[in-house]
């Protein structure tokens, strides 16, 4: 937050747009994207926030090399780490050591650190697309709603209104359960990966569509969208030319508080079992596993901080991004 | 007003079809794609070495032999006129709303709802007072501090908290305090109110705090928001113009306008986890709705899944309704027509 | 010491008083007697219902016997094998005091037969006895006379007729269809809520799904019963409790009995097994419940057996096992189908390698034999919410990797595994299924009573089951000559031949011969394990 | 000594872009009965300096120095709850905008009677009659019902009304009006000034009018400040700025005057550019980048801060031209331009 005069709302009179404005040359002229970035490097929270997210995609693009320099391949059993009868690793703190810096898991003596390094490559696939079809959806209905408004954006709302009165997650287990294992030339894991993401993706996007369809309202109401329509434009051409490049912005700061949502969904239904088939490994079956071995520190605690860090980072990042652009919608 | 409510209550009901269309046609037109037989279907529900003749008898008096539609019509029958259950020596009512008998065990799905809603209840309006509670003030006391220690702080805690998966802290608390410490029952620990609310309120101390937790922190940071817009609205000034002290204009004037906002997202909020906290009564074994829906799930057990979602489902509805009433009290502007 | 309730009673007693305070970490499927079929339901049962027989109490090879229970002495088979006649006691009485006659008992049988009413319980009856072609159970045709199946010439006197010849009648009169039901009592699917006791228990309170608690029936007469002491004066059992929680208390002592009796939880034995003390309130049976693989000659390459064989041969037997639960939770390592504790069972191993490791040098040589030299991929089940399952499926994955045959992993929920996926015939064919994992528990402990359900081709169905891939004509024959033998020893020899055949034919590959490890209660006496109920002999426990 | 009296007020916020002087020594002074009009653009300092004399910077991230003195009693240095206290009774303040300053969960009657018990210890009943009787004198019909009513269900003009009824309800002596007219209607706005006249006869306070808007000001005002840049930079009776002014930044106001033979838009004499940043204030004289005639003072304009220097008769003006050259520039260049037509 820059908004330079905030005197606990007592000198609302001289608002930061007439400093801004005033503060003058240097910033006129300026789009709006290079004001939010120079807001955003002045964020050291948000940015710490941003090079973590940099830094776990990186680990996930990169995750095949990075196991094989630190870890084992993560389906590889290493069963001479394990007590026959307990089934628990032998090492103290669950094997964690030069070898497996982790700790092996219980029962197969699967190295931890490389399924968690093998599970971020799930989850932030995961988040990212299904934010990407949250959006698709989201803004689709969220300018025609918007932009045609009248019955268009009764039957709209109401259609977000149901998704609001679902109990989503039920709903998403039942679907996730039902589903096939072969179709839309996939299977395995292609495809299960590919039906998380559409099922995460649906159930998320009203909470982009809302915040599309105010924009679009009230951008439908400014000057140039009126100069276009009264110039004879077409609605296509509105809406595309006029409406969505203004768009982009909040629909790209939603996005980003989205993609951690959608994460920490793919994690609960993983959670549940209903997630990606074993045994590809992901957090949240990873923690599921965990309940049944609760005793084992290693292996409650490095998955759900898998979650937590990655889940923080995109919030931090998301948060900034959404103050540099509009320091009043906080 | 009244017209509004009506209205609104049609709408509810049109919903609550919706809904309960779309959950049945999981339940019976994905698997039927998949290629599911009604013997497949009915040879889910009956014992180990089931002959093929039982197989057949159970999917006939399961209905699984009649179409979609007369099958979902049944359904609809059972909730507005009640149902007959056949029970061998004599025929049973299930008065409306009938939600049918569960496949797996016989019993008629909604006393098992009925039964498990004072655990969800529980849960729900215990998190609910104190995350209220603690989101609020703290939200409230960030926004009066801005940039304090106090408001980094919680701030932090709350974008944490937020960030946290509650089958992650769930468990957590469970092996520190319960397992570890000992302070805390174990999962699963249940007692009725009536039996003993001392008992009732020490069970579920751990699941309350943490499911309270995570509420609190958005709670916090929504109110926190809220009150950084509000103070700096003008008609805070007018009332410090007046000469009212500050106290009262935090209270009587900030956050009044503040929390009004809060209140539609705490209907559904409160809807929802009613309607069964799922990831909660999972990661503390509570029997609930949320465990009843997840076991439903699992069984495949159509009746109760209708029954658990319809209902969950019913109580947003019921919620927000209540919420939108209760807004048009709150905010004079807003007129219910 | 650990296993000493194995071998003999521990903490023996005839103290009478107390109460006993059980747990199960789910539910009942249901108390009524004609609709349950879990092995700890037959053995808890006998509280509150007798059987025509039961198996003997007590530790010790004899619990896999069978004696009479409201049957004077065992059953009477007629020369042909297909009547089968028993005589009970005389003085036997329900709760409410009224006489319990052979009626009683062909009338519980007889409502038995309707599993549209009672759909879990088992239907050996249904398909043994000779019913009339128009009976469909005592509600809906309540006229028509079903003595052509079971009938009541006297009061004290049951008669079964059977379709054909069968010897293990006495074991299957143990189960719980044979319990008597007063007629003017029954009410169908609901007399589970109060079903009319005539053991020494009978039902004080019953919040279905939650709790209920059992007092002492006065109207048993300890004379007619031998078997049982009814030591306790209460039972109370807790439904649904938190399987780790009921661990915890199990080992702490504020419950005395796992009902369930299959085992403890992962933390728990992390607990248990270290601790000498604990470990030593322990005991740690084999019983007769097989894990397996099952290798369905359906599709391509499996329809080979050479392909079969080089999955016996890739497979590690050793992180099965401990995909399992390792030797002291999960099993015995198992080489052929029977287990153990079945009667005149012989352990045999057509696919031995060294330290169980399995071969990788024969499983090529058999992968070359069927013509895929590098390996082929198929697709293996598991059911979804049983961790131990899941495991094994990864460690099948990781063994046959080794030779070049790819698993895909597929879980499933329970309750729609056997009906829609690796129990359904289309799906399993259309999905290119090749490998899914089963298990299997003896009904009882002889060859019929755990292979026929499991091996015998002509059960198949559409959907729900249990056997996809053993089809081998030989292997029906020998079962319908096995069946058919009335001489126990010739009899326990045709059932090792069939298992011979099933390993030969390489369409199950055994896992584990399961063990459960169980913990003996805090406060518990008179406790002892039984073979035939594969579970400690719960009629037998007092309190101190 | 005046009623009023502010002496080299400075208020200053501390940003994280840099120093905002949004005040930077201001003085003035007003008697009881008569009315001054603050005269600026936005940003100019005026509302913050009325924010100022209110104390309702106190506590904030504001630095004030300086000294205002109200009926003989320091402000500055007094604590919160003495000017609190003074607040809403002894000085009290119309808002511009009346639909966004009052609260809209609460009725018209509700709000005003808060502020008269915040002062007055009396009964609900006593505080409400007090409240339907102010209504009264604003001039709102049926006052007994429309008491009840909210600030949405109002027309503009009447909520104006209704802020003025809250602002006099405990007599203040001091009353400041901030752009009282602005959010409203050209004939309503009349009316509210016609109001604000008739009251302030009445009630015989102190009245600071603050606009932008030299035309609201010009009947009810005896004195005007004209601010730029958070500094005065013209003092004077009414008579001086509208007949005499000699700073260019106020011939620019009146030219910007909207009159009712014109466009609204159409300006005389426009003021090009913007009012200045108050972080990086420009070097020398604040207005020297938009003064048409900043090249005349020979770059003294550009380095040298001007002086508020008195010509005659109370009149102060910070420019560095010369008096005669103003007075030429206006009698030759500007008044005939305004004068046209």
């Amino acid at each position: 937050m820059t908004a330079p005069l905030d005197v606990s709302g007592s000198a609302a009179e001289a608002h930061p747009e007439s400093v801004l404005v005033g503060a003058g040359k240097a910033i006129q002229g300026r789009s709006l994207t290079r004001i939010a970035w120079m807001r955003l490097r002045r964020d050291k929270i948000a940015l710490g926030g941003g090079v973590v997210v940099v830094l776990l995609i990186l680990v996930a693009v990169f995750s095949s090399p990075i196991i094989s320099l630190f870890g084992h391949p993560p389906l590889e059993f290493h069963q001479d780490q394990i007590d026959q009868n307990t089934l628990l690793p032998k090492g103290t703190f669950g094997g964690m050591g030069a070898e497996h810096l982790l700790g092996v898991e219980p029962v197969n003596g699967r190295d931890v650190f490389s399924r968690i390094v093998a599970g971020a490559w799930i989850s932030l696939l995961i988040g990212f697309l299904a934010t990407i079809v949250s959006v698709i959806i989201g803004t689709v209905m969220g300018v025609v709603a918007g932009y045609f408004g009248g019955w268009v954006d009764q039957i709209i709302g109401r259609i977000m209104d149901v998704f609001l009165a679902f109990p989503l997650l039920v709903f998403a287990i039942a679907l996730v359960g039902v589903m096939p294992n072969e179709g839309f030339g996939l299977e395995g894991d292609g495809l299960r990966i590919a039906m998380l993401i559409f099922i995460i993706g649906f159930f998320s996007w009203p909470s982009i569509g809302r915040i599309v369809r105010g924009q679009t309202l009230s951008l439908r109401e400014r000057e140039f969208v009126d100069a276009a329509r009264s110039l004879g434009a077409r609605h296509g051409y509105i809406l595309f030319r006029e409406v969505l490049p203004n768009l982009m912005a909040p629909i790209l700061v939603y996005a980003t508080l989205l993609i951690p949502t959608n994460i920490l969904f793919e994690a609960a239904l993983s959670f549940l079992g209903v997630g990606i088939n074993p045994p590809t490994p992901t957090w949240g079956g990873m923690l599921s596993e965990a309940v049944r071995f609760y005793t084992l520190p290693h292996f409650v605690l490095f998955p759900g901080l898998a979650i937590f860090i990655t889940v923080l980072a995109f919030n931090l990042f998301g948060d900034g991004l959404r103050d540099a652009f509009d320091p009043r919608a906080h | 007003m009244v017209t509004y409510i009506i209205r609104r209550l049609i709408g509810a009901v049109a919903m609550l079809i919706v809904i309960s269309m779309v959950t049945f046609g999981i339940f019976f037109v994905v698997p039927q794609w998949a290629g599911a037989t009604p013997e497949a279907l009915a040879s889910r529900y009956v014992g180990r070495a089931a002959t093929p003749e039982t197989v057949a008898l159970i999917a006939e008096r399961l209905g699984f032999n009649d179409p979609v539609v007369v099958q979902y019509g049944r359904f609809v029958k059972g909730l507005v006129a009640g149902a007959e259950y056949d029970y061998g020596a004599g025929v049973e009512q299930c008065p409306a709303p009938c939600f049918g008998y569960s496949f797996i065990s016989g019993q008629p799905v909604w006393p098992d709802l009925v039964d498990r809603m004072p655990v969800t209840f529980s849960l729900a309006i215990g998190a609910a007072i104190l995350w209220v509670l603690a989101g609020i003030s703290v939200g409230v006391l960030s926004a009066l501090r801005r940039g304090s220690f106090f408001d980094r702080l919680s701030m932090g805690t709350a974008l944490a908290g937020v960030s946290l998966p509650i089958f992650f802290t769930g468990m957590i608390s469970l092996v520190v305090f319960s397992y570890g410490l000992g302070w805390t029952p174990p999962g699963g620990a249940w007692t009725d109110f009536t039996v003993n609310p001392a008992q009732w309120a020490y069970n579920l101390l751990l699941p309350w705090i943490t499911l309270a937790f995570l509420f609190a922190a958005t709670y916090a940071r929504l109110t926190r928001a809220g009150m950084l817009e509000t103070m700096g609205e003008d008609y805070i000034r007018t009332a410090r113009a007046k000469g009212l002290r500050e106290n009262q204009v935090v209270v009587r004037h900030g956050l009044r306008a503040a929390l009004t906002p809060l209140l539609t997202l705490f209907g559904i909020d409160f809807g929802l986890l009613i309607g069964g906290a799922v990831l909660t009564e999972t990661t503390y074994t509570l029997p609930g709705l949320g465990q009843f829906a997840i076991l439903a799930i699992r069984n495949q057990d159509l009746p109760q899944v209708m029954g658990v979602v319809l209902v969950a489902a019913g109580f947003v509805v019921v919620a927000s309704l209540v919420v939108d009433l209760l807004y048009a009290v709150v905010d004079p502007r807003v007129r219910l027509s | 010491m650990a296993n000493t309730a194995l071998t003999q009673t521990y903490n023996p007693s005839t103290k009478k008083g107390g109460t006993l305070k059980a747990a199960h970490s789910a539910d009942w499927d249901s108390l009524d007697p004609a609709d349950t079929y879990y092995g700890y339901s037959f053995n808890f049962g006998r509280y509150y219902w007798r059987t025509l027989t039961t198996y003997k109490t007590g530790a010790g090879p004899d619990g896999n016997t069978v004696v009479p229970d409201l049957a004077e002495g065992l059953g009477q088979p007629s020369p042909d094998g297909k009547t089968w006649t028993y005589k009970i006691k005389s003085g036997l009485k329900f709760e409410d005091g009224s006489p319990i006659t052979a009626k009683d008992v062909a009338y519980a049988v007889a409502r038995s037969f309707d599993k549209e009413t009672f759909p879990h319980g088992p239907s050996y009856l249904n398909e043994l006895l000779d019913w009339p072609k128009d009976f469909k159970g005592v509600y809906k045709t309540p006229d028509v006379d079903y003595k052509s199946a079971v009938e009541a010439t006297d009061d004290t006197t049951v008669v079964f007729h059977l379709k054909k010849p069968f010897a293990s009648m006495d074991y299957v009169v143990q189960m719980p269809m044979t319990a008597p039901v007063p007629k003017d009592k029954d009410t169908g699917a609901k007399y589970k809520e109060k079903v009319v006791s005539s053991g020494p228990y009978k039902f004080e309170t019953n919040e279905i799904g939650k709790r209920f608690t059992l007092v002492r029936n006065d109207q048993w007469d300890p004379a007619t019963d031998p078997n049982r002491p009814a030591l306790p004066d209460r039972i109370e059992v807790q439904l649904n409790v938190n399987a780790d929680d009921l661990d915890n208390q199990l080992i702490s002592g504020s419950i005395q009995l796992d009902i369930p009796g299959t085992g403890m939880q992962p933390a728990a034995l992390g607990k248990v097994l270290p601790d000498p003390a604990l470990k030593a309130r322990t005991d740690n049976p084999t019983i007769p419940r097989l894990w397996y693989v099952s290798v369905i000659p359906e599709n391509k390459p499996l329809d080979n057996i050479a392909c079969r064989k080089a999955v016996m041969w890739a497979a590690d037997r050793v992180a099965n096992q401990t995909a399992f639960g390792g030797p002291v939770a999960g099993g015995e390592i198992a080489t052929n189908v029977m287990p153990p504790p079945i009667v005149g069972q012989e352990k045999f191993d057509l696919y031995a390698t060294p330290e169980n490791k399995g071969d990788v040098e024969k499983a090529k040589q058999a992968l070359a034999e069927c013509g895929q030299p590098n390996g082929f991929a198929t697709t293996m089940t598991f059911r979804s919410d049983r961790p131990r399952e899941k495991a094994l499926a990864e460690a099948m994955q990781q063994a046959l990797a080794r030779v070049g045959i790819k698993l895909t992993l597929k879980g499933f929920p329970s309750a729609a595994y056997f009906s829609d996926y690796a129990g359904n015939v289309n799906y399993v064919k259309e999905n290119g299924i090749g490998l899914a994992t089963h298990g299997w528990g003896s009904d009882w402990p002889d060859g019929y009573g755990f292979m026929q359900a499991i091996v015998d081709s002509r059960t198949i169905r559409d959907a729900g089951n249990y056997n996809l891939s053993v089809k081998n004509p030989e292997v029906d024959k020998l079962i319908d000559q096995a069946s058919a033998e009335l001489d126990a020893t010739a009899r326990a020899k045709l059932w090792v031949e069939v298992d011979k055949k099933v390993m030969e034919d390489a369409s199950i590959l055994p896992v584990v011969w399961a063990k459960s490890l169980l913990m003996r209660g805090k406060g518990v006496t008179n406790l002892a394990y039984n073979e035939g109920q594969s579970m400690y002999d719960y009629v037998l426990l007092g309190v101190e | 000594m005046n009623f009023l009296d502010v002496k080299d007020l400075k208020i200053h916020f501390p940003t994280d872009d840099g120093l905002v002087r949004s005040v930077d020594g201001l003085s003035f002074g007003l008697e009881r009965g008569k009315t001054l009009g603050i005269v600026g653009e936005s940003g100019s300092g005026k509302s913050v300096t009325s924010l100022g004399i209110l104390g309702l910077h106190k506590g904030g991230r504001a630095r004030l120095s300086g000294e205002i003195w109200l009926d003989g009693e320091e402000l500055i240095g007094a604590s919160s709850e003495h000017v609190r206290r003074l607040r809403g009774k002894k000085m009290a303040m119309i808002f511009q905008d009346p639909l966004s300053s009052m609260h809209p969960f609460y009725t018209v009657g509700h709000q005003i009677i808060e502020a008269y018990r915040i002062h007055n210890d009396v009964s609900k009943q006593v505080a409400r009659k007090h409240a339907i009787d102010m209504l009264g004198r604003v001039g709102i019909p049926e006052p007994a019902r429309r008491v009840d009513s909210y600030p949405h269900e109002f027309s503009g003009g009447m909520r104006q009304r209704a802020m003025i009824a809250m602002a006099l309800s405990c007599d203040p002596e001091l009353l400041i009006a901030d752009e009282p007219t602005t959010a409203l209607d050209v004939t309503v706005q009349a009316q509210i000034l016609d109001l604000m006249r008739d009251l302030q006869r009445e009630f015989n306070s102190a009245l600071i009018i603050i606009t932008h808007d030299l035309g609201v000001v010009a009947e009810l005002s005896d004195d005007i400040l004209v601010m730029y840049g958070g500094k005065c930079v013209e003092y004077g009776t009414t008579e001086d700025i509208f007949y005499r002014p000699e700073h260019p930044y106020t011939w620019g106001l009146l030219g910007s005057m909207p009159r009712l033979d014109r466009e609204p838009t159409e300006r005389l004499l426009p003021i090009k550019g913007s009012p200045p940043s108050l972080i990086n204030v420009p070097p020398g004289c604040a207005f020297h980048p938009r003064c048409p005639y900043a090249e005349r003072t020979k770059g003294k304009a550009d380095t040298e801060v001007p002086a508020l220097a008195e010509t005659e008769g109370g009149h102060l003006v910070r420019c560095h031209l010369d008096r005669a050259e103003r007075q030429s520039l206006w009698e030759n260049e500007i008044k005939p331009v305004l004068e046209t037509q």
